[in-house]
């Protein structure tokens, strides 16, 4: 509803995964997920603690391997395909866990996360590119980091690193950003801005985003579809108005 | 030499170096820090026995218990006043700092002992045990039974006891530790204490089997390492077998390849870290123990 | 440099010979170096006792410059650079031990300074026409020598050889190999241990399987002992030779002379040899005199350390000048009986091929009385007992 | 926008500004590189002045030092895999240089391309496995494989010489080895430099933090990680390989030196570590240090004696020469705003370690 | 005192016999710089009272310095009466104190079973610590099924929910929580607030946390602190602050 993405999602889906299976053990993390995620399209994941979200995309991500099921980015087959491989087609994703370098700084980390893909292999024996450059100070600035960009990412507050993660998340100018909790610990009033921000790069760039978020305000203000998950297994999918609605959603994870 | 020896052979030197390597893993599954003096510390235990026979007439079994306590004197100091010093830093201070430590006792053994070899007679020294057409030198088996029981006291305090269970705690997650009221640096230090103790029981029940001087310490020191690499840090029984395994190696290699059979000895247990290495997946070998 | 030797001669300016020596004090070889250091010290000590080396006329006093390997060659090897450009040295005495008298000498012979070695008798230092280095040892090939006369005089057929993997105790095994058939002596079985071994088991009970009639065990007195032990602990009872391991004090104290007795050996000196020259006295007023500098008797190290020192002094007396090539030709040319036995350095042309070592020079045979002495048994010229058998482990 | 406000100004409020650290930044690189240009500078007329063959092999040997302090850098400085077997690569260097000259009547220079395609070959075969390895678990393997080959050269005497090692056909001039190692340790310096500065270096620091994540950044970690492990392989084992040519004899314990890693490492944190110009400064000062130590202690004592000053070393001085120097020349407040200074912005401060674990790690 | 009476805004609550802690003047920060300016604060016996403030403004710090894990280099912290600042982490749960720090800090591998017992630590009584233990599965019943698994395999909430079990295993008397409703699913926040409220009304536990979900946190608070660059910058009930419109401007998103 607050979206506002002028185009219906595109026929051929960015990322198509189909019977997404992984288990630990006994434990069935993920138990037969279908996702699709058009272009451009902003799509929730939520649903209680430990219903998979956070496995399921590792999986995507392919920082995990997945038992069954397979995983399609812009038509290409990329099951189990390896976290680097993945990143490089252009999926990039923040940590529930947040994952920064904690002994480079700001600035460093968010260089390094740069697109690979088309750096040229000589571009490695040389710093930075400055149009990499000014794109991480945009960021850094959009977050406002820009005064931290020499600390040391290690000595961060919690939301800071949170906010890093974002910043780091979107440098590559991926096409598929996938948030795990980026908004948790993070102040309101910052929240909203990233919120703006995420709704912009989308219509600018066509960046699609999938985001798992326990802040219902935000993700439901933020979002075109929401998919809720309870027990690995999809509970729920669809218009967020509608789903909020839904008793069974209210009952296994909204509350009252 | 038959299968039954070589095997009996390779149990019993699998035990000492259970012992050993038992300390180092301690102090490495605990406060991540390698002890490169673990074998001088060893050594230290072994030149107590013999000066407690040698000046004080006092047999191998009353120096075993004060070893022990020495020991575990020494290193609660030595990690109160250096180690603990450095455990926050880079890792290379603490593998410097115990390298330095390893080359002042190494310097002071010599100065107080010189280089000639020396070992504890003990009553039992001489004697040989022939079970079964094979050759059991008491002195060794004496060896393995105080091993297995210095392991069996540590078993019991590391999994039976309070204490043993926040050492556990403060090895996965110091900060956690802090968070529910362990005293951490006690703890550490704690763990560095029972790997000299260790150590120097280690050193005790040694000097009884063989001549040894000052500069033997880093053979077992690095024995120690292919075991814990082999058995992991997080249980007794995992150093026990890997131990064990170890020994077998080296027994069987030294009884049964010519010519060269013993020198083969370290170099194959190191072949078999890379194997066990290479087929354990990477992910069950961070680092920091538990995390993932 | 920490140098030592009276600086009162030190004052006399270009007539001081001055001789570098690097040794180990700390290191796996400083109970060793200790030993040679106090041989080298001692001659200096009667040399300017008699006033200094008699140089064309005049009295030359000595000085000797030390310094600390560590046991290390590539500190060791510094060190020589260092002895040769910054302290000028006129000769070298050498350091302890095979392996650093090869890595240094290699340094000695591009500048063309002798080096006296009197700790390194492996051949492989005299080999590949290093013509600068000198040592009145005799070389390990003789270890096996003295030690296979000896066997085969007692009808040994088939030998063992447990040899740890230094320079010397391999090539003494090698010898053994090949001088062995010349006695009619076969090689059975031969182990390698590390220097640094503490097991022995495996190799003992595989050289036991091969069944010889003796077993040879070269190496220094902790691997002696811990094989002794292990023959024991196997009950294996043979004629056994520890090189050069029954010669060291060492190794009679560990073991105990119950568990010594018996053991055969080579020597390079005994005190009780029946060696002599005018400078020294007998190879008993040698270790007397030194026994009252040092307050310990010297070893077979201190004394070759000293007769190197004594070489040197010859050498420059009959060179009468200390020019590298004069004292080369010198050195050559000498052929004299000392306290530490005969000694005739091999020439350039020279059928072995070991310019500088004295080839011809043999070990003393001895064997491990009841109390821990050492008794000389061989050669029949030196010896002063006789061989006693082996006494089985349980009839001890 | 309050947010903005509020870490704008909190942060100039408690650090200095950003702009303001880097001019000084720079200032201090400006004095750090004018100073080795001259230092280089001299080093180069030295040897016209009449000093003895050991000032040079002395200088020859700073320089090694300095070159495998930097390589060793290489790999474990910046991608966090300490290399207790590095020591390999300087072996091979010597015995592939010795066996080509000795037996084969090689020239020197014929050797060193040869000597360095086999450490690299000998690193890309171990390294393909063991990089998969963790922490201390890869400092295992890896010397396991440098044991694995000392005793190799001990048991092929055929090849190696065994234990009686090998005679290289040599020579005297010194100077010539000065000027060899000299330009390989400036080199190595300027590749060190700017190897921080290059993505590749930025890179590899990313690889130590967090290995999995940066892989998950798209950063072909197997691929970076090799090549700094061979890289600097093919760089130790020419450093090997003139050492053995200048020693002019080789054995298995010269060429395979078990205290190699410990040597390196106390150079590097005597310098100070994390600074590209640390372990230079920090071999400089120990070699001048244990010549002195020599010649001043004896037997037992020299060990205790060197033990007690790594330990202390270790405990009072952990940044190492380059934290102190910026200390003392600083009045007190000075000294606060360095202290602060270099602990939040100085990008590898190992004292900020343990404060970053709780995010990274778990 | 000094600084932070000019710089505070709102009235400084009158220190009096009802708190049971206060934090006076305290300065504390990491490697020798001050993060904390000055913070004085009190928290009154048997009520909730809550922080926010923007990230990085030392909200986390001052939890730090008052449960002894950083070093406080100037000012004092009082328990009860008594001075407690420096002790460390052990005597303060001897006092009835325990903190829930804002990042994961669980002992990945021990199960969650042994997690929770290691909260109660400086108790010995085993028995006191199986009752307890179940108390908090009835609490969180999700980490009941959970019991045996190793606690790096939970989920996000799932850690979260154990951490916090795990904090209220002693009964403390006084809790100190860092963002407690990070990564919980909205049903199980607004259990977990609802518990905080019960807790205070039965066992009158004293309640300080920081929270970013402030709109919820402040709604259950008795008293709001508002942390910025160090100090405090606004104090009052929190309903005074959830209605102070330059508060929910700059602090709480805003809100619609
Ligand atoms: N371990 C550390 N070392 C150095 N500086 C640190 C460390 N932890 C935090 N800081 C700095 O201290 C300041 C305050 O951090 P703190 O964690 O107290 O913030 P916070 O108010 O809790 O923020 P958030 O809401 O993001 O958790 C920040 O600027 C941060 O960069
Ligand atoms: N390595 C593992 N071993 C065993 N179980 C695991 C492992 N990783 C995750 N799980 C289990 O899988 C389930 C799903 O976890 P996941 O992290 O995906 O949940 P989530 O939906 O992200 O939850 P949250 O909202 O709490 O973050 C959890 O119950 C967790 O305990
Ligand atoms: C005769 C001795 C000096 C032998 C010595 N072990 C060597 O290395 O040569
Ligand atoms: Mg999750
Ligand atoms: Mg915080």
């Amino acid at each position: 509803m607050m979206g506002g993405w002028s185009e219906l999602p595109a026929p051929e889906p960015l990322l198509a995964a189909t019977g997404v299976r992984k288990t630990f053990n006994s434990i069935r993390a993920v138990d037969g997920i279908d996702l699709t995620v058009g272009r451009g399209e902003i799509l929730g994941l939520i649903g209680p603690n430990g219903s998979g979200k956070s496995t399921l995309l590792s999986c995507l991500a392919g920082e995990q391997k997945i038992n069954d099921g397979r995983v399609e980015f812009e038509g290409h087959d990329v099951t189990n395909a390896g976290a680097m491989r993945i990143a490089r087609r252009g999926i990039a994703r923040t940590f529930q866990n947040v994952r920064v370098f904690s002994e480079l700084t700001v600035e460093e980390n968010v260089l390094l996360a740069r697109n690979w893909a088309t750096a040229s292999p000589l571009a490695m024996i040389r710093p930075a590119e400055r149009s990499v450059r000014s794109r991480a100070a945009e960021l850094l600035e959009l977050t406002e980091m820009t005064p931290l960009a020499k600390v040391l990412a290690g000595a961060l507050s919690g939301g800071q690193k949170r906010l890093l993660e974002f910043v780091m998340a979107l440098m590559p100018g991926p096409k598929l950003v996938m948030l795990d909790e980026a908004a948790s610990g993070v102040n309101p009033t910052l929240i909203r801005k990233l919120r703006e921000y995420v709704l912009q790069v989308r219509e600018r760039d066509g960046i699609a985003f999938v985001i798992v978020e326990h802040n219902v305000d935000f993700v439901f203000s933020t979002v075109d579809r929401i998919v809720v998950m309870s027990a690995g297994k999809v509970l729920d999918e669809g218009d967020p108005v509608r789903v909020r609605k839904n008793q069974e959603v209210i009952d296994a994870y909204l509350g009252v | 030499m038959t299968l039954l020896q070589t095997i009996v052979d390779g149990v019993i030197l699998g035990g000492f170096y259970a012992l050993i390597a038992q300390g180092v893993a301690l102090t490495f599954g605990v406060m991540r820090v390698v002890n490169l003096a673990h074998g001088e510390l060893m050594l230290v235990g072994a030149y107590l026995a013999w000066a407690f026979h040698e000046y004080l007439g006092l047999g191998i079994l009353v120096a075993l218990p004060a070893a022990l306590v020495v020991g575990y004197v020494v290193g609660w100091l030595v990690a109160r006043l250096a180690v603990l010093h450095v455990i926050e830093r880079h890792e290379l201070m603490s593998l410097l700092l115990t390298f330095g430590l390893a080359f002042l006792i190494q310097g002071a053994l010599i100065t107080a002992f010189t280089t000639t070899p020396r070992s504890t007679p003990a009553f039992y020294s001489d004697v040989v045990w022939r079970p079964l057409g094979i050759t059991v030198p008491v002195s060794r088996l004496v060896m393995l039974a105080g091993s297995l029981v210095i392991l069996a006291c540590l078993a019991v305090f590391l999994y039976r006891t309070r204490s043993g269970r926040a050492m556990k705690a403060a090895a996965q997650n110091k900060e956690a530790a802090r968070i529910v009221g362990i005293d951490v640096n006690s703890m550490y230090a704690r763990a560095f204490a029972i790997g000299a103790a260790l150590a120097f029981g280690a050193g005790v029940l040694f000097s009884a089997t063989q001549a040894f001087t000052p500069n033997n310490g880093v053979v077992f020191t690095l024995k120690a390492f292919v075991i814990v690499v082999v058995g992991g840090v997080g249980r007794i029984s995992g150093t026990v077998a890997a131990a064990v395994l170890v020994g077998l190696i080296e027994t069987a290699l030294a009884a049964y390849v010519p010519d060269i059979g013993t020198g083969l000895g370290v170099a194959a247990a190191f072949v078999l870290v890379v194997v066990v290495l290479a087929v354990r997946r990477s992910s069950t070998l961070t680092p920091a123990g538990g995390h993932s | 440099g920490c140098t030592s030797g009276s600086g009162a001669n030190s004052g006399s300016g270009d007539s001081v010979i001055k001789i570098g020596v690097a040794i180990s004090e700390t290191g796996s070889y400083s109970a060793e170096g200790e030993s040679v250091r106090h041989g080298y010290e001692y001659w200096e000590k009667r040399i300017d006792a008699a006033g200094g080396i008699d140089v064309d006329g005049k009295k030359q006093p000595v000085e000797l410059v030390f310094y600390d390997d560590q046991s290390k060659p590539e500190t060791a090897i510094k060190l020589v650079q260092r002895l040769i450009s910054n302290d000028k040295v006129d000769f070298l005495f050498g350091p302890y031990s095979s392996g650093l008298t090869l890595a240094t000498s290699a340094i000695a012979k591009q500048y063309k300074t002798i080096m006296f070695a009197g700790a390194g008798s492996a051949s492989a230092i005299f080999k590949d026409g290093n013509e600068y280095v000198f040592s009145p040892l005799s070389i390990t090939p003789q270890y096996a020598r003295s030690a296979l006369d000896l066997l085969s005089e007692q009808g040994v057929k088939t030998v063992a050889v447990l040899h740890t993997d230094e320079a010397p105790m391999v090539e003494a095994d090698k010898a053994t190999a090949a001088y062995g058939p010349e006695v009619g002596i076969k090689v059975v079985a031969s182990q390698s241990l590390p220097a640094d071994s503490t097991d022995a088991r495996g190799a003992m009970g595989q050289l036991k399987a091969a069944g010889p009639d003796a077993l040879l065990i070269f190496g220094t007195s902790v691997v002696g002992t811990l094989a002794v032990n292990t023959q024991r602990e196997l009950n294996w009872n043979l004629p056994t030779a520890a090189i050069p391991a029954a010669g060291e004090g060492a190794f009679v104290k560990t073991l105990g002379a119950k568990k010594a007795v018996g053991i055969l050996g080579a020597s390079q000196w005994e005190d009780g040899a029946k060696f002599e020259d005018d400078f020294f006295g007998t190879a008993k007023e040698f270790a007397a005199g030194f026994q009252k500098e040092f307050g310990e008797g010297p070893t077979y190290l201190s004394a070759s350390a000293a007769a190197a020192g004594y070489t040197l002094q010859l050498a420059v007396e009959a060179a009468d000048s200390t020019d590298s090539a004069a004292v080369q030709d010198a050195l050559y040319d000498l052929d004299v009986d000392t306290f530490f036995g005969h000694i005739d350095f091999a020439d350039p042309g020279d059928k072995s091929g070991l310019v500088g070592a004295n080839v011809e020079r043999p070990m003393l045979a001895i064997q491990l009385n009841k109390t821990g002495r050492r008794t000389i048994i061989g050669p029949a010229d030196a010896a002063t007992d006789k061989y006693a058998p082996f006494v089985a482990w349980d009839k001890r | 926008m309050t947010d903005t406000a509020a870490l704008a100004t909190a942060s100039t409020a408690q650090r200095p500004p950003a702009s303001q650290d880097n001019r000084r930044r720079r200032r201090v690189r400006g004095i750090v590189v004018t100073g080795l240009a001259a230092v280089v500078g001299v080093l180069i007329v030295i040897p016209a002045a009449a000093v003895t063959d050991d000032f040079l092999f002395s200088c020859s040997t700073i320089f090694m030092w300095v070159i495998l302090a930097s390589n060793f850098n290489l790999v474990s400085g910046f991608t966090g895999y300490v290399d207790f077997g590095h020591a390999a690569h300087f072996g091979i260097g010597g015995y592939v240089t010795g066996i080509l000259m000795s037996r084969h009547e090689w020239t020197f220079w014929e050797t060193v391309p040869v000597a360095m395609l086999v450490a690299g070959g000998f690193a890309l075969l171990i390294g393909w496995p063991l990089l998969r390895l963790r922490g201390i678990y890869f400092s295992i393997a890896v010397f396991g494989a440098f044991l694995s080959l000392q005793q190799l050269s001990y048991l092929l005497p055929d090849l190696t010489g065994g234990a009686q090692g090998l005679i290289i056909p040599g020579m005297i001039d010194r100077r010539w080895f000065y000027y060899v190692f000299l330009a390989g340790a400036v080199l190595v310096l300027l590749f060190s430099w700017w190897l921080r500065r290059s993505q590749i270096g930025g890179s590899l620091l990313a690889i130590r933090d967090d290995e999995e994540g940066a892989s998950g950044r798209g950063i072909n970690t197997t691929a970076l990680k090799l090549f700094a492990y061979v890289l600097a392989a093919m760089l130790t084992s020419a450093v090997g390989a003139l050492w053995a040519f200048q020693a002019t004899f080789i054995d298995p314990e010269i060429m395979f030196r078990e205290d190699f890693l410990i040597t390196l490492g106390v150079m590097a944190t005597l310098g100070g570590l994390g600074y590209w110009w640390g372990p230079a400064l920090g071999t400089v000062v120990y070699l001048l240090l244990q010549d002195q130590l020599w010649s001043s202690t004896s037997g037992g004592g020299f060990l205790m004696f060197f033990g007690a000053a790594l330990m202390l070393l270790v405990l009072f001085m952990p940044e190492g020469i380059a934290g102190v120097v910026f200390r003392a020349e600083r009045t007190a407040v000075g000294r606060i705003v360095l202290r602060a200074r270099r602990r939040w912005f100085h990008f590898n401060d190992p004292t900020s370690r343990s404060h970053a674990e709780s995010g990274a790690q778990q | 005192m000094l600084t932070s009476e000019s710089e505070t805004r709102g009235a400084q609550r009158p220190r009096e016999d009802g708190d049971i802690l206060t934090a006076h003047d305290v300065h504390a920060g990491y490697g020798g710089f001050d993060i904390l300016q000055g913070i004085t604060l009190a928290v009154p016996r048997h009520q909730i009272t809550c922080i926010v403030g923007p990230n990085g403004s030392g909200k986390s710090t001052a939890f730090k310095a008052i449960y002894g894990l950083i070093k406080i280099r100037l000012g004092t912290v009082d328990f009860e009466g008594q001075n407690i600042t420096g002790q460390r982490p052990q005597d303060l749960l001897k006092l009835g104190i325990a903190m829930l720090p804002q990042l994961s800090t669980v002992f990945p591998g021990l199960t969650v079973e042994e997690n929770l017992a290691l909260g109660m630590y400086v108790v010995r009584d085993k028995r006191r610590i199986k009752a307890r233990i179940d108390e908090i599965f009835d609490l969180f019943p999700r980490l009941r099924e959970r019991r045996r698994q190793h606690a790096s395999t939970l989920s996000g909430g799932e850690r979260r929910a154990l951490e916090i079990g795990r904090t209220l295993m002693l009964d403390p008397r006084l809790v100190l929580l860092d963002e407690p409703s990070v990564g919980l699913s909205p049903n199980l926040v607004s259990e977990v607030f609802a518990q905080l409220v019960e807790l205070k009304e039965e066992t009158g536990i004293s309640v300080l946390m920081v929270e970013q979900n402030a709109k919820s946190a402040l709604s259950i608070s008795d008293l709001g602190y508002v942390i910025q660059r160090g100090r405090v910058s606004h104090t009052g009930s929190g309903a005074e602050l959830l209605g102070d419109p330059e508060v929910r401007h700059s602090f709480l998103g805003g809100m619609d």
